[in-house]
């Protein structure tokens, strides 16, 4: 545990985050502005965090946030970081990792699909990934109802006038 | 040039699931290759939103067909990081062995699913009808055959049932008397050599790169990278194990090396069955009221685990409700089943295409979630 | 079995039943996670080319479509593609619960909840999933209904065309697949 | 040449159809059991076959459909070529030669009505079909023309008629071990048996040529494929392992011949079309030119060497 404290105040000098704590066993939570997370995120691969595990977004409607989590790994430390930063709702817009962390390209591009937070840098992100001819809001924002377009898009058939019949599992000749 | 545009998937045989490639080929060589996946594609994130707690452990371990033991095994993680929960010795050892079955289970049906691209169906028959009584173990365990819903927020769900470790180990002996088999028939085998050997290589920058873990990253880079090790979840720092590695990665060294695996995780199996303790709660209860109504303390939390094909991790956000307010779910082949594709599946041929999604362990469920 | 009490088929097609009864290719197509369960059926420990059946390449050579699970609206497109591809007569099965309603993926933005809305089932396998037991006894019954000539799906389509098409195009929006390199 | 001749032809097609069928549909409960399972009914090949041509299919223009039924005429027309004991339909016509030409006929419409699909994983399985026959060919042919050399003779009756009544040495394949040895694995290659299957890979390319036939079209490929293997694992059995003196004794080589080039089949992965070409030209093209020259500069296997 001597190393994870050496990391935690090796962070807390350079990055001087907003807010840091350690949710879980060798788990270190860094909350950052916004503008300060491409520096994070090359300080933080620098220092041996060489993984970036995912990229993602929790919609925080109340406040109209949205907050990016990076999550980098260190095999040789084994400790996870969670990268987090807030960024405006209504404006989402984000510089794109993927010239440090080339494998964030497909996080990013299925952030954008899912919450429509634009990456500035990153010219696939704004391609359709998993759906396909999506005509209402990005669906993982909370404002999104499943349930309603579920209903209103895959309405259950009505019943009679059916053409499958129950039949038996065993043999009722 | 003569570029032709093929479709590889979603309804190809050579797919693995339903997931597609879509590439331009000159001749036999692929030109350009871009993955399209969203087939299997459920909004399992927005739909979890939308259970509670107790509730999304019917919908977890669909995440990942194969492996839904990893799922349910993140999960519990997760949330018990969140909640405080300390769960009982017994637990962590059941759902050790728990694990490590799943984990023989789905490196036997890889090993045999080989078969596929390379047409050695035989070896494709065999292991799945081994793997097949590998289930009925789980069946026994837990009532289901591949949704086992068993390792619970709290523990475990009940504990192992009578004589259930003396079938284990029946089995693992049966296991080390089949594997050499399936070793003869498909790691000797000359035209498997042929077809993998200095083929579908995955160099230790290319790891770095996409972020590739599991045998992926282990056969390239040569350390042993396993979160059972590196950052030991469960009883892992107490058991005995190796973890294999290799500083050549090729489809050849990779196969190697999940058979190596496939030992190590029986040694584990047996050592579990060993040391773990006859009595005791296997659970312990998470909340005084209903379970529907339990509630989680605010917080977020990303909890992994070492699955077959790498890390694979739940990224859980509480606001202290009684249903998560999001949950993130990193598949572990994500990273090669989406980039990958897209950058390093140009320049095999079409023969390999196939071969390289079994190879680099693709797993589609996970990928679309 | 009560589905169509009278039997109009000449000796011919009766015939031509039987063999369709007994030698069913099945279209290999992983729609989703039911498909874990097919491996087992297929291979050596229930072995389901005891019954005739086997797998096949493409669409085109094939007679009955497996439905294995859920179905997201982007695969539904290339379902609807693959089974208009298949020669008659051409059935389909369908697997689990999320086929009949939606299951657990009930209210998901992604996947359409009853099948024979969009395509004609000849036969539902409930269970989530189904195991390879029913699996195959789901098959047998599907021989049983071919045999006595009462797994009429396609005739159905083909009558019923309009209306299938119209609700493919209400929860599908359009069934033609686009070019899928985005550029 | 009489109506008789007709009438016997037509007999023979008959004949090799059900008696192929059979031995294909036994063959696959042969590789079950190597697989540890059941497998189908005997008759499975039948009902497939049946089943098949009752089916609608769909045509994708004149010269798929043409193709097919151009292949078909070609093959049966091989068949009835191919001496079966001692039997043949048209006597002092079952040269090697005038058998390679026909065959010709069928592959082409093959390749044609593959093509004409328009499918371009049906165009991929034709050109890998022929870089195929390409492999195998050359190193058979040197074999072959070894044999016509030390035989004078092109008939395959003939051949087949030279080996008998010297007990089991006296069969080409002992005589001339090292071409028997590239004869075996040319017959793999020729049958499209795995290792040498790349063409009709379902993995790799959806069944290659087979991947828009569906229905009648289909059930035809099927029947031609039955007639080819017999065409193919005859002219082997007949010049290397002299061919049969009763039928009955012809139809059991046959069978062993055939099930064991199954039960290799079985334990075999595929090669890729690449590699399979590579193959041929070592390791068989090899043993053949060497065959070669020990036949025509020892005579070694002309006469008895044992």
């Amino acid at each position: 545990m001597n190393s994870m404290n050496n990391t935690i105040n090796e962070i807390k000098a350079a990055l001087k985050p907003l807010k840091m704590e350690t949710p879980a066993f060798r788990q270190i939570a860094v909350v950052v502005k916004p503008d300060t997370v491409h520096n994070a995120l090359s300080y933080l691969k620098q220092k041996g965090f060489t993984q970036l595990s995912i990229v993602t977004c929790v919609d925080w409607i109340k406040e109209s946030e949205f907050e990016l989590v990076y999550i980098l790994f260190s095999w040789t430390e084994g400790i996870h970081i969670q990268l987090r930063a807030r960024i405006d709702r209504d404006k989402p817009v984000m510089v794109t990792a993927t010239d440090i962390f080339p494998g964030a390209q497909y996080y990013e591009r299925e952030v954008h699909e899912f919450f429509g937070v634009e990456f500035t840098g990153n010219e696939d992100a704004a391609k359709p990934l998993f759906l396909e001819i999506w005509d209402d809001l990005p669906p993982l924002r909370k404002d999104f109802d499943p349930q309603a377009y579920s209903d209103s898009k895959f309405p259950m058939r009505e019943r009679g006038n059916e053409f499958v019949s129950e039949i038996g599992g065993h043999d009722d000749e | 040039m003569n570029e032709v545009k093929l479709f590889l998937g979603p309804q190809h045989p050579g797919m693995h699931g339903n997931y597609s490639v879509h590439m331009y080929v000159d001749g036999d060589i692929i030109k350009k290759a871009r993955p399209t996946p969203g087939f299997l594609h459920r909004g399992f994130e927005k739909l979890m939103e939308r259970r509670y707690w107790m509730g999304n452990l019917a919908l977890i371990p669909r995440i990942c067909v194969p492996e839904p033991d990893t799922n349910e095994m993140v999960y519990a993680m997760g949330v018990e990081a969140l909640a405080n929960i300390e769960i009982p010795e017994k637990a962590h050892w059941i759902r050790m062995l728990v694990l490590e079955m799943a984990r023989v289970a789905i490196h036997l049906m890889s090993l045999g699913s080989i078969g596929g691209p390379t047409g050695l169906y035989t070896a494709t028959y065999w292991a799945i009808a081994q793997r097949d009584l590998l289930l009925d173990l789980f069946e026994e365990l837990c009532g289901a055959r591949i949704y086992h819903m068993y390792i619970v927020p709290g523990g475990v769900r009940k504990d192992l049932p009578e004589g259930f470790t003396d079938k284990v180990l029946a089995m693992m002996d049966e296991l080390d008397e089949k594997i050499p088999e399936y070793e003869d028939l498909i790691l000797k085998h000359p035209v498997i050599h042929a077809r993998t050997k200095d083929n579908i290589l995955l160099p230790a920058e290319v790891v770095w790169e996409l972020g590739v873990t599991g045998i992926g990253m282990r056969s390239a880079v040569g350390k042993e990278y396993d979160l059972r090790k590196v950052k030991p979840y469960a009883y892992y720092d107490k058991v005995d194990f190796e973890v294999p590695t290799a500083t050549y990665s090729d489809a050849l060294t990779r196969l190697n090396l999940k058979v190596r695996e496939l030992y190590q995780s029986m040694r584990i199996i047996r050592q579990v069955i060993d040391k773990m303790p006859s009595k005791g709660a296997v659970n312990v209860p998470v909340s005084t009221g209903s379970a529907l109504r339990w509630t989680v303390p605010a917080g977020m939390v990303y909890s992994a685990v070492e699955s077959s094909r790498g890390e694979y991790g739940y990224f859980i956000v509480s606001d202290g409700k009684e249903m998560p307010y999001r949950i993130a779910v990193r598949g572990a082949s994500y990273p090669q089943g989406l980039l990958g594709i897209e950058k390093y599946l140009k320049g095999h041929r079409i023969d390999d295409a196939s071969l390289w999604m079994d190879s680099m362990g693709v797993c589609t469920p996970e990928i679309d979630r | 079995m009560v589905l169509d009490e009278k039997d109009n088929r000449n000796v011919w097609e009766k015939i031509g039943d039987y063999f369709s009864a007994n030698s069913i290719w099945m279209k290999w197509y992983c729609t989703g996670c039911g498909a874990i369960e097919l491996p087992p059926t297929m291979t050596s420990r229930y072995d389901m080319e005891r019954l005739g059946m086997g797998p096949m390449a493409t669409p085109r050579q094939a007679d009955v479509l497996l439905i294995t699970g859920y179905l997201s609206t982007k695969t539904l497109r290339r379902v609807i593609y693959s089974y208009e591809q298949m020669n008659s007569p051409r059935f389909i099965v369908a697997f689990g619960s999320c086929t009949i309603n939606g299951g657990i993926y009930y209210d998901s933005y992604a996947t359409i909840g009853r099948l024979d809305k969009y395509l004609p089932v000849d036969l539902y396998i409930a269970g989530c999933m189904p195991r390879p037991e029913v699996v195959m006894n789901g098959f047998n019954e599907l021989i049983k209904m071919i045999k006595k000539g009462q797994a009429k799906g396609w005739k159905h389509y083909q009558e019923n065309y309009e209306w299938y098409k119209k609700n493919q195009l209400d929860s599908l929006g359009e069934v033609i697949i686009k070019d899928e390199f985005h550029e | 040449m009489n109506v008789m001749s007709f009438v016997y032809g037509f007999l023979v097609l008959l004949g090799v159809f059900v008696f192929q069928t059979t031995l294909t549909g036994l063959n696959r409960k042969v590789t079950a059991r190597l697989q540890k399972r059941y497998g189908a009914r005997w008759y499975q090949q039948f009902l497939d076959i049946f089943k098949a041509l009752r089916k609608d299919s769909t045509s994708h223009g004149w010269v798929f459909d043409f193709g097919v039924i151009m292949a078909l005429g070609g093959i049966m027309a091989t068949v009835i070529f191919i001496p079966v004991a001692g039997f043949e339909a048209f006597p002092g016509l079952d040269n090697i030669f005038v058998i390679s030409y026909l065959l010709a006929v069928g592959m082409l419409g093959m390749a044609m009505s593959a093509a004409g699909s328009g499918n371009p994983w049906a165009s991929i399985g034709v050109a890998r079909a022929l870089t195929n026959m390409l492999a195998y060919d050359v190193p058979l042919m040197i074999v072959i023309f070894t044999l016509i050399f030390a035989f004078d003779s092109s008939s395959l009756s003939e051949i087949a008629a030279l080996q008998q009544g010297m007990g089991i040495l006296g069969w080409n394949a002992f005589r001339m071990p090292l071409g028997g040895i590239v004869a075996v694995i040319a017959l793999l290659g020729m049958l499209g048996k795995k290792p040498f299957d790349s063409f009709i890979a379902p993995t790799e390319i959806a069944s290659g040529p087979m991947v828009e036939y569906g229905g009648k079209h289909l059930g035809f490929m099927f029947i031609l494929h039955e007639f080819m293997t017999f065409i193919e694992v005859s002219i082997i059995l007949s010049l290397f392992f002299g061919g049969g003196a009763t039928i009955w004794e012809y139809m059991l080589k046959y069978a062993v011949l055939y099930t064991f080039m199954n039960i290799i089949s079985g334990v075999m992965p595929r090669f890729k079309i690449d590699q399979a070409v590579k193959y041929f030209y070592r390791v068989p093209l090899a043993m053949a030119i060497v065959q070669g020259l020990v036949v025509i500069f020892t005579g070694l296997g002309v006469t008895l060497w044992f």
